[in-house]
């Protein structure tokens, strides 16, 4: 019979927290792509289509959503999901996700039917009820038995089943060394091929061992070696190192790729000031950031579009003339604000390598550009705590820092958290513009395509003039594999059903 | 005897309260949220309060203190921030690849450091004593991770006789066990050995010019002997007193080669736990790591009653 | 002797440093990122014209050129070396006297250090720096606590038999006050042991910069120190050598060349041969 | 076999660069036949050891080597034998005993098993043959219970016991030399006469020849045949002992047995003037207590009453750990003692606190023992005399001008006070300990074995020195030794102490004369070369 067929991947972070409602992180995000699995998905057109659901019907007046389940659907300990799990579920997730709290924001009530339907009434249409059932980054709506759903949302849950493809071993989870998976097998994948998030979860492994391997380099060195399969999300720089091996392959499973931000503050000085703002957007420029934390062309984009390039709601509107590192202009804007040099308080995190090279860039830009500005160095775990914090920048607080995005956490101006522009209730940077909101809001209930379309240009127009943040380019994070691994699909999220592993 | 060890033993009562105390203000003193980190990217501040409530961070640190001691002393060492697991369990967890990682290189050291500094010892001022001197310099200058790069290339990478990273768990079979710590326990000893072998040069030297060795050599004993049975075992107090001391570097450099060599002990732990703000964690391990320095040392001081007929307690 | 030369060097290196960098140590240059040694790149200044420059070790991740990197980190670099082992040895000093003199003060000043003895510095360093802003007096602080009980222990010993000593007894019966007992005949006697452990201090804090560096908790790399430079580069180790290449071998040098002074000056500071003269 | 067991002929050993001298030793002839004691004398730095050490081929490697002359032992030549052939010999035909039974011994090793390892390297014995023999032979050098002593390591068994273990260790092989390096300089007198007595007897039961190094004139009368004179490494006079010890014939033989103290105590006035020191029920015990260890005790002075007036010389003798030092520091206050009074200058110093005490540091001065380690090496000569003085107030300029004085009081130039310790020998070092305590002028002065380190030509100078300022300033002087020589010839009055207990207390000349006390008749009897009247050569 021979040994297990074991996957053995790196992943890009440690498995610690298991709540991927809980919390955003990309690590829980594909832990829970591992062992949940999702009423809708995204395919690789970008079109949300049923996974969990076997049919749904809309009703005329776009205010009764009824949703049927797949037949067999099993949890991990063999017995049947059902209706009530799932508005469990769905209400336990849209408590913390912010797209999830604007559609929640429409329902009138969730009820379910019998065993297999269940019902959804809202108050006004919205066409981002299916899109959020279906939104294929953090926070995803995953689904879990009612028991383990109807935890409180702030408490983290303490039972790991599922009903997707894989089972976690949760004795053999070892935080800081790796996690364990095995099929599942009661999994029924749906009968369509797989696409991205969406079709036959077909797994065909028997086991996914994510290992961890903190020293990038080692890494590589490893999967040189063969003592692992997959490298998630090696550095940019090793890839000349793994290219070497010419049959070691590089594969970027996530086509629309990561956005780089710079987060303003929008409470204290000198970024409480529109113009200042406006003087940073033009002091920017996107090459100077991509080249120097990607450097290698292929796998960065300059893509002055805030809902991402390659993205149905792709614009250039308002941003024509911005992020063109024109200093004159910026030292203008500066002047018109009264700026008197008051120091720009800029987090630079020194521990992630995706991270690392953006403060320095916008140091030199900003300075350039006439500003005063005052980088802190810390490791990450440091910019977060110190990003919360609304003391002035010369008590501990900060004017602005710099973040990425996963691409498909941003495709539209409400599910995109950064633009969320209520004031104390928005996320840390706390901008408020009522126009950003109204216009967020128009975008919730806008039911067709077109109408999206618009909307998120004017938010983008507003956005350029009135920053919230700044978004500095798109790039790629190619994984790479052994020889033997192939079946990887492209999705916003690595995902391990459909990979095969050949005896070598 | 006993009630030396006993009395040791109870000793060591103040010397960790020393250590908690101290290790407990320097943490709840300096800046670093865990709650912040806890709560993750879209936390709103008051999600953030509630989780300092949520884990006791909200009280004066004095009561912190007090009940953390407390229950220290009933054998809780609390549960981690992060992990979802106790700090029990996180750290029995790693317990085995630490201490097999740090067994084997006390090992390695003291096999080669020991003939290494006799010989030294022996020969000194001629290019023998020079290049073993030599070697112990450099051990000493040559940051861990230098050292543990230039043989995982040398010896995994063009040689391939060993894994590049990772540990196999003893329970796996003894000899993978053995191959995925070889490398990282001769990384970790270089330093080990520099500090031995030099203290034991010292000390044999030391020896080499006391009566009784001449002594040795006036009933006709051979060179070899003189050094081994009769330099040797009284030189082997200030040893065994560098070997204890030692620990502590050994400690140091744990953290770093289980970074390189990705060995999930707890010197990975401490840098993850400390990462995160996680002080339960980092509490438990410092104050453990210093129980194992304190008893280890008191281990070697009772062994001074092995070499040395006249030492008593 | 060469410990000392090379000692003098590296110092010297780093007091010139503005002189001798080809260009600003953190003024990075993302076009010319990962250069290998000895590879030109040009570049736009400030006033519009262009420049080219020789870069003699390469440059690093963010273009930042790794020879004036390097030349500026012997600066910090040494700088923690010597902070570390002066504030160390002064203040395990003082404690030590005060350990060694007074017996009443003495168990309960060692017992104190036992208890930082037995914390292992690199963690202690590790919790330290990571939890306060990193910066160069954290770091130097971080390992300052931990290598002061080591000096304490040192001094108290010198102290406890240099007491025994007769002309010490004689300086009792000669009615001198205790504090200048101290200066005058104790004092002394630690120099050379102090001036010895005081050089190992140094090599030991350089290293454990560069580890703490390593772990991702050092000094922030907008200062520039072999530690950091080498930490930032590590990643990149058999792609581009060079970024660990260099400063490790100034790290090295160094360390090697002061514990060298430390050994050549434990050998002429023998108090067994002063007995003899 | 007529010939002699060792015959040394023009022996020259070299002297590393920067020595004292060229040579350790240089052209040195002599013999030793079968069954003779030879004697070899001559002070410190002579080269007695390094001829020794150049017989057993034990020179330091690469400090000292031979460079001329032959080393005969039954005819075949040590210099040029190689190391194997040294080594084979060694134990066998020749052994050596050192000055230190302390430190001779391995410390870790159990002194059977030392004397076995002799027997281990040179003999095909089994196991059991060699403990019998061993035994046997520790039975021959008196040790009790040699079944018990076997695996008793060296720290549990005495001096003497010590260097009976080295002696049984020596002659276990019956060696036809044996070479014995000061062996009983750092002994008891009493066990000193024992272990001379051992080794005249093995020698004698045995034939051995025994090539016996010391710089006692004492031990020299008690044992020799014949006497080797040994200066600055060449021999100057050798001959019969008789002949040597009674007709010098160079002028520094003469010199050397002239130094040698007679143990006849000379006719003394007796001193009237006021008492000077008391001390009253002095109890010291050492030890005790402990927080976290109990500590051993030691009674080390018990119910100790002493008086010494104005220009008297109390004399404090006895074994070594009888308590003397311990004397001495309590009435110095160096330690405090456990009870009792010290009364100096009226005050009762004995239970007063460091602070309290400072003011009446003056009175009492002390000198020690080790001249080497008396003096701050890192401070002038001068600063170190006048440290005294300007704590008590005297103007600095003063106390200098005072200090040149003393220099020539102690007959030393005044530029003396210019330099540093080490640049002195161990006698000047002494005047300059007696020239710092009299700058405070004292009323009582403590000499705690000052001369004990000193060669005997040396030692006379300082006794003489002491002598003379004790008349001078009219001191109280407490003078502790182990050697009945010096007492007999510095002191007034003795007192006898024996397990911290004063046990006979009298006039020097009429304890020497009758004395009445066990132990001190046992001290006297011990002395060596008693019957013995050195020459006195004007
Ligand atoms: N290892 C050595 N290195 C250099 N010089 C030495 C060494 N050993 C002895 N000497 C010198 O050789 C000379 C003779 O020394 P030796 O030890 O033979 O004297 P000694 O007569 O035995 O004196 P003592 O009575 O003090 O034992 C001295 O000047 C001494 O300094
Ligand atoms: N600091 C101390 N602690 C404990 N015991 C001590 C101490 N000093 C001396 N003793 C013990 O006290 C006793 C008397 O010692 P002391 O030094 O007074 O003798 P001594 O007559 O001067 O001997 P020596 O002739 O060897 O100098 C000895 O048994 C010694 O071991
Ligand atoms: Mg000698
Ligand atoms: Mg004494």
């Amino acid at each position: 019979q021979g040994a297990a067929n074991v996957l053995r991947v790196v992943m890009h972070s440690d498995l610690r927290i298991v709540d991927p409602i809980w919390t955003t992180a990309y690590i829980v995000r594909n832990h829970g792509y591992m062992i949940y699995d999702t009423l809708f998905a995204m395919d690789a057109q970008g079109q949300i289509k049923p996974q969990m659901v076997d049919t749904f019907t809309e009703s005329a007046d776009k205010l009764t959503y009824s949703f049927t389940l797949r037949d067999g659907l099993l949890w991990h300990d063999n017995k049947p999901v059902t209706a009530e799990d799932c508005v469990a579920s769905i209400k336990r997730w849209s408590a913390r996700d912010p797209l999830g709290q604007t559609v929640m924001g429409f329902v009138a009530e969730m009820t379910a039917k019998d065993a297999r339907t269940f019902e959804i009434k809202l108050k006004e249409p919205t066409g981002l009820l299916i899109f959020a059932l279906g939104k294929p980054s953090s926070n995803v709506p995953f689904m879990m038995p009612k028991r383990v759903a109807d935890t409180d949302p702030n408490t983290q849950i303490s039972e790991f089943i599922g009903s997707g493809p894989f089972v976690f071993q949760r004795d053999e989870w070892r935080p800081g060394d790796k996690a364990v998976y095995t099929k599942f097998a009661g999994y029924k994948p749906r009968p369509e091929p797989a696409s991205s998030l969406a079709g036959g979860k077909v797994v065909k492994v028997d086991r996914v061992e994510w290992r961890v391997i903190t020293d990038q380099q080692q890494a590589v060195n490893a999967l040189l070696a063969g003592e692992v399969d997959i490298i998630e999300a090696p550095s940019h720089d090793l890839l000349p190192l793994i290219k070497a091996d010419r049959s070691i392959k590089i594969f970027n499973w996530n086509p629309l790729g990561n956005q780089y931000t710079m987060r303003f503050n929008h409470t204290t000085a000198p970024f409480n000031s529109q113009k200042v703002r406006q003087a940073a957007l033009y002091a920017l420029n996107q090459e100077d950031f991509l080249k120097a934390t990607i450097g290698d062309a292929e796998y960065y984009k300059v893509c002055k579009a805030m809902f991402v390039c390659g993205s149905p709601l792709e614009t250039l509107a308002g941003m024509e003339d911005k992020l063109e590192s024109n200093f004159a202009k910026s030292k203008q804007l500066l002047q018109e604000a009264g700026y008197k040099g008051e120091p720009v308080v800029l987090l630079h995190s020194t521990d992630l390598q995706v991270l690392t090279n953006l403060a320095p860039v916008a140091k030199e830009l900003l300075q350039k550009g006439g500003f005063t500005v005052d980088m802190q160095s810390m490791d990450w775990q440091t910019v977060v705590a110190r990003r919360v914090k609304r003391d002035p920048p010369t008590q501990g607080g900060w004017s602005a820092m710099l973040t990425s995005w996963v691409s498909a956490d941003i495709l539209n101006p409400v599910m995109a958290g950064f633009f969320n522009s209520s004031g104390d209730k928005a996320a840390f940077g706390w901008p408020t513009d009522p126009e950003i909101e109204a216009l967020r809001a128009r975008f919730a209930r806008a039911s067709t395509a077109a109408e999206q379309k618009q909307i998120a240009e004017a938010v983008q127009r507003r956005v350029a003039e009135n920053p919230t943040h700044v978004h500095l380019g798109q790039w790629y994070l190619p994984g790479a594999t052994r020889p033997n691994i192939s079946g990887w699909l492209a999705a916003p999220a690595p995902v391990f059903w459909n990979i095969e592993k050949a005896r070598a | 005897m006993i009630s030396y060890i006993l009395r040791r033993l109870l000793a060591i009562v103040p010397v960790l309260f020393t250590v908690a105390v101290m290790v407990f203000l320097m943490l709840r003193l300096t800046p670093g949220d865990p709650a912040a980190i806890i709560a993750g990217d879209n936390a709103t501040t008051q999600q953030i309060i509630d989780i300092r409530t949520k884990l006791g961070l909200e009280q004066p640190i004095l009561q912190q203190f007090f009940i953390w001691l407390g229950n220290i002393v009933r054998g809780d060492l609390g549960e981690s921030f992060f992990f979802r697991k106790t700090v029990w369990e996180l750290i029995s967890d790693r317990l085995e690849p630490t201490f097999s990682l740090a067994l084997l290189t006390m090992i390695i050291a003291v096999v080669v450091a020991i003939p290494l500094g006799v010989l030294a010892a022996y020969k000194q001022g001629t290019w023998i004593d020079r290049i073993v001197m030599g070697f112990s310099v450099i051990g000493f200058s040559v940051p861990v991770f230098v050292i543990g790069y230039l043989m995982i290339y040398v010896f995994a990478i063009k040689l391939g006789w060993f894994p590049v990273q990772g540990y196999q768990r003893f329970a796996n079979g003894i000899g993978g066990f053995l191959q995925s710590l070889i490398l990282p326990a001769f990384t970790l000893s270089v330093i080990y050995i520099a500090l031995i072998a030099r203290m034991t040069r010292t000390s044999v030297l030391e020896v080499l010019n006391e009566d009784y060795i001449r002594t040795a050599r006036a009933k006709g004993q051979t060179e070899i002997k003189v050094l081994f049975q009769h330099a040797l075992k009284n030189a082997a107090v200030p040893i065994a007193t560098v070997v204890g001391i030692g620990v502590a570097l050994l400690i140091g450099g744990v953290v770093v080669t289980e970074s390189v060599y990705s060995i999930p002990g707890l010197g990975r732990l401490t840098v993850d736990a400390v990462l995160a703000r996680d002080f339960p964690v980092i509490q438990a391990i410092i104050l453990a790591f210093s129980l194992v320095y304190v008893l280890i040392n008191l281990l070697v001081d009772l062994s001074y009653t092995i070499f040395d007929p006249r030492i008593r307690y | 002797m060469v410990g000392a030369i090379i000692v003098l060097v590296m110092v010297f290196i780093g007091l010139i440093a503005p002189l001798i960098a080809t260009s600003d140590p953190s003024g990075i240059n993302p076009a010319a990122r990962n250069r290998v040694p000895m590879a030109e790149s040009s570049f736009r200044t400030d006033d519009g014209t262009r420049k080219t420059m020789v870069h003699y070790m390469g440059t690093d991740t963010l273009g930042r050129d790794v020879y004036s990197r390097v030349v500026y980190g012997a600066r910090v670099s040494i700088f923690i070396g010597v902070a570390v082992s002066v504030l160390s040895v002064s203040i395990g000093l003082f404690i030590g006297l005060m350990a060694g003199y007074f017996r009443w003060l003495d168990s309960v000043i060692m017992r104190i250090m036992d208890g930082l003895m037995a914390i292992p510095a690199i963690l202690l360093a590790i919790a330290l720096v990571s939890l306060s802003r990193a910066g160069v007096l954290t770091v130097i602080v971080a390992i300052v606590v931990p290598e002061v009980p080591r000096v304490v222990r040192l001094v108290r010993s010198v102290v406890l038999s240099v007491r025994e000593e007769p002309y010490v007894e004689a300086a009792v019966m000669s009615g001198t006050p205790t504090y200048l007992l101290l200066i005058r005949h104790v004092l002394p006697n630690t120099v050379a042991p102090l001036l010895v452990q005081g050089t190992f201090i140094c090599a030991s804090a350089i290293l454990v910069e560069a580890i703490l560096s390593f772990l991702g908790i050092g000094i922030p790399p907008q200062i520039p120190t072999w530690g950091n430079i080498m930490a930032e580069g590590r990643q990149l180790f058999r792609v581009f050598p060079h970024n660990i290449l260099f400063p490790g071998i100034f790290l090295a040098l160094t360390v090697l060349a002061v514990n060298m002074l430390g050994d050549g000056l434990r050998d002429t500071l023998d108090p067994k041969m002063e007995k003899r003269g | 076999m007529s010939g002699p067991v060792l015959e040394i002929r023009n022996l020259s050993v070299r002297l590393p660069k920067g020595g004292d001298r060229v040579h350790a030793v240089e052209d040195v002839s002599f013999s030793v036949n079968p069954g003779e004691i030879v004697c070899v004398v001559g002070e410190s730095g002579s080269g007695k050891s390094v001829t020794a050490h150049s017989v057993m081929g034990l020179l330091p490697k690469g400090q000292l080597a031979v460079d001329g002359g032959q080393i005969l032992l039954d005819g075949e030549d040590m210099v040029t034998a190689p190391m194997s052939r040294l080594r084979a010999l060694r134990g066998t035909k020749m052994s050596m005993i050192f000055q230190e039974p302390m430190t001779a011994l391995n410390p870790v090793v159990t002194c059977g098993e030392q004397i076995d390892e002799v027997l281990e390297i040179h003999t095909d014995l089994s196991q059991a043959e060699r403990k019998e023999k061993v035994l046997a032979v520790m039975e021959a050098v008196r040790l009790p219970d040699p079944a018990k002593m076997f695996d008793a390591y060296p720290h549990q068994l005495s001096g003497g016991q010590r260097q009976r273990i080295m002696i049984a260790q020596a002659l276990v092989l019956d060696p036809s030399l044996l070479i014995a390096d000061e062996p009983t300089t750092a002994l008891d007198v009493t066990t000193q006469a024992q272990i001379l007595k051992l080794v005249a007897e093995m020698q004698q039961r045995r034939g051995t020849g025994v090539l016996f190094i010391t710089h006692d004139f004492g031990v020299v009368a008690e044992i020799a045949h014949r006497v080797v004179v040994m200066q600055k490494g060449k021999v100057v006079e050798t001959g019969a002992a008789k002949d040597v010890l009674t007709r010098p014939q160079h002028p520094y033989t003469q010199m050397l047995i002239n130094s040698v103290p007679t143990l006849t105590p000379p006719h003394r006035e007796v001193m009237e003037g006021p008492i000077a020191l008391e001390t009253v029920k002095l109890n010291k015990t050492y030890g005790g207590g402990g927080f976290f260890q109990k500590k051993r005790e030691v009674k080390a002075a018990s119910d100790v009453d002493i008086r010494v007036r104005r220009g008297e010389t109390l004399g404090i003798v006895g074994e070594s750990g009888s308590g003397k030092s311990t004397v001495a520091r309590c009435i110095a206050r160096l330690i405090e003692p456990t009870s009792g009074a010290i009364l100096v200058g009226n005050m009762d110093v004995a239970l007063m606190s460091e602070r309290q005490l400072r003011p009446h540091r003056k009175h009492c001065q002390i000198v020690f023992q080790d001249p080497y380690r008396s003096l701050n090496p890192r401070r002038l000569v001068g600063q170190s005399i006048v440290e005294g003085p300007i704590n008590f107030g005297v103007s600095p300029a003063e106390a200098l001008e005072k200090a040149r004085d003393l220099m020539a009081l102690v007959g030393l130039a005044p530029d003396a006070l210019d330099r540093y310790p080490h640049q002195f020998s161990g006698g000047q070092r002494q005047r300059i300990c007696i020239a710092r305590a009299l700058a405070m002028e004292p009323e009582v002065l403590i000499a705690d074995e000052a001369v004990s380190a000193l060669d005997v030509s040396v030692q006379k100078q300082v006794l003489a020195l002491l002598d003379d300022v004790r008349k001078k300033f009219e001191l109280a002087v407490l003078f502790i030794t182990h050697d009945l020589r010096v007492a007999a010839q510095i002191c007034d009055r003795i007192a006898v102490m024996q397990n911290g207990v004063v046990v006979e207390h009298g006039k020097t000349t009429e304890i020497f004369a009758n004395p009445t006390h066990a132990y001190t008749k046992a001290l006297f009897e011990a002395a060596p070369g008693k019957d013995f009247e050195f020459a006195r050569v004007a």
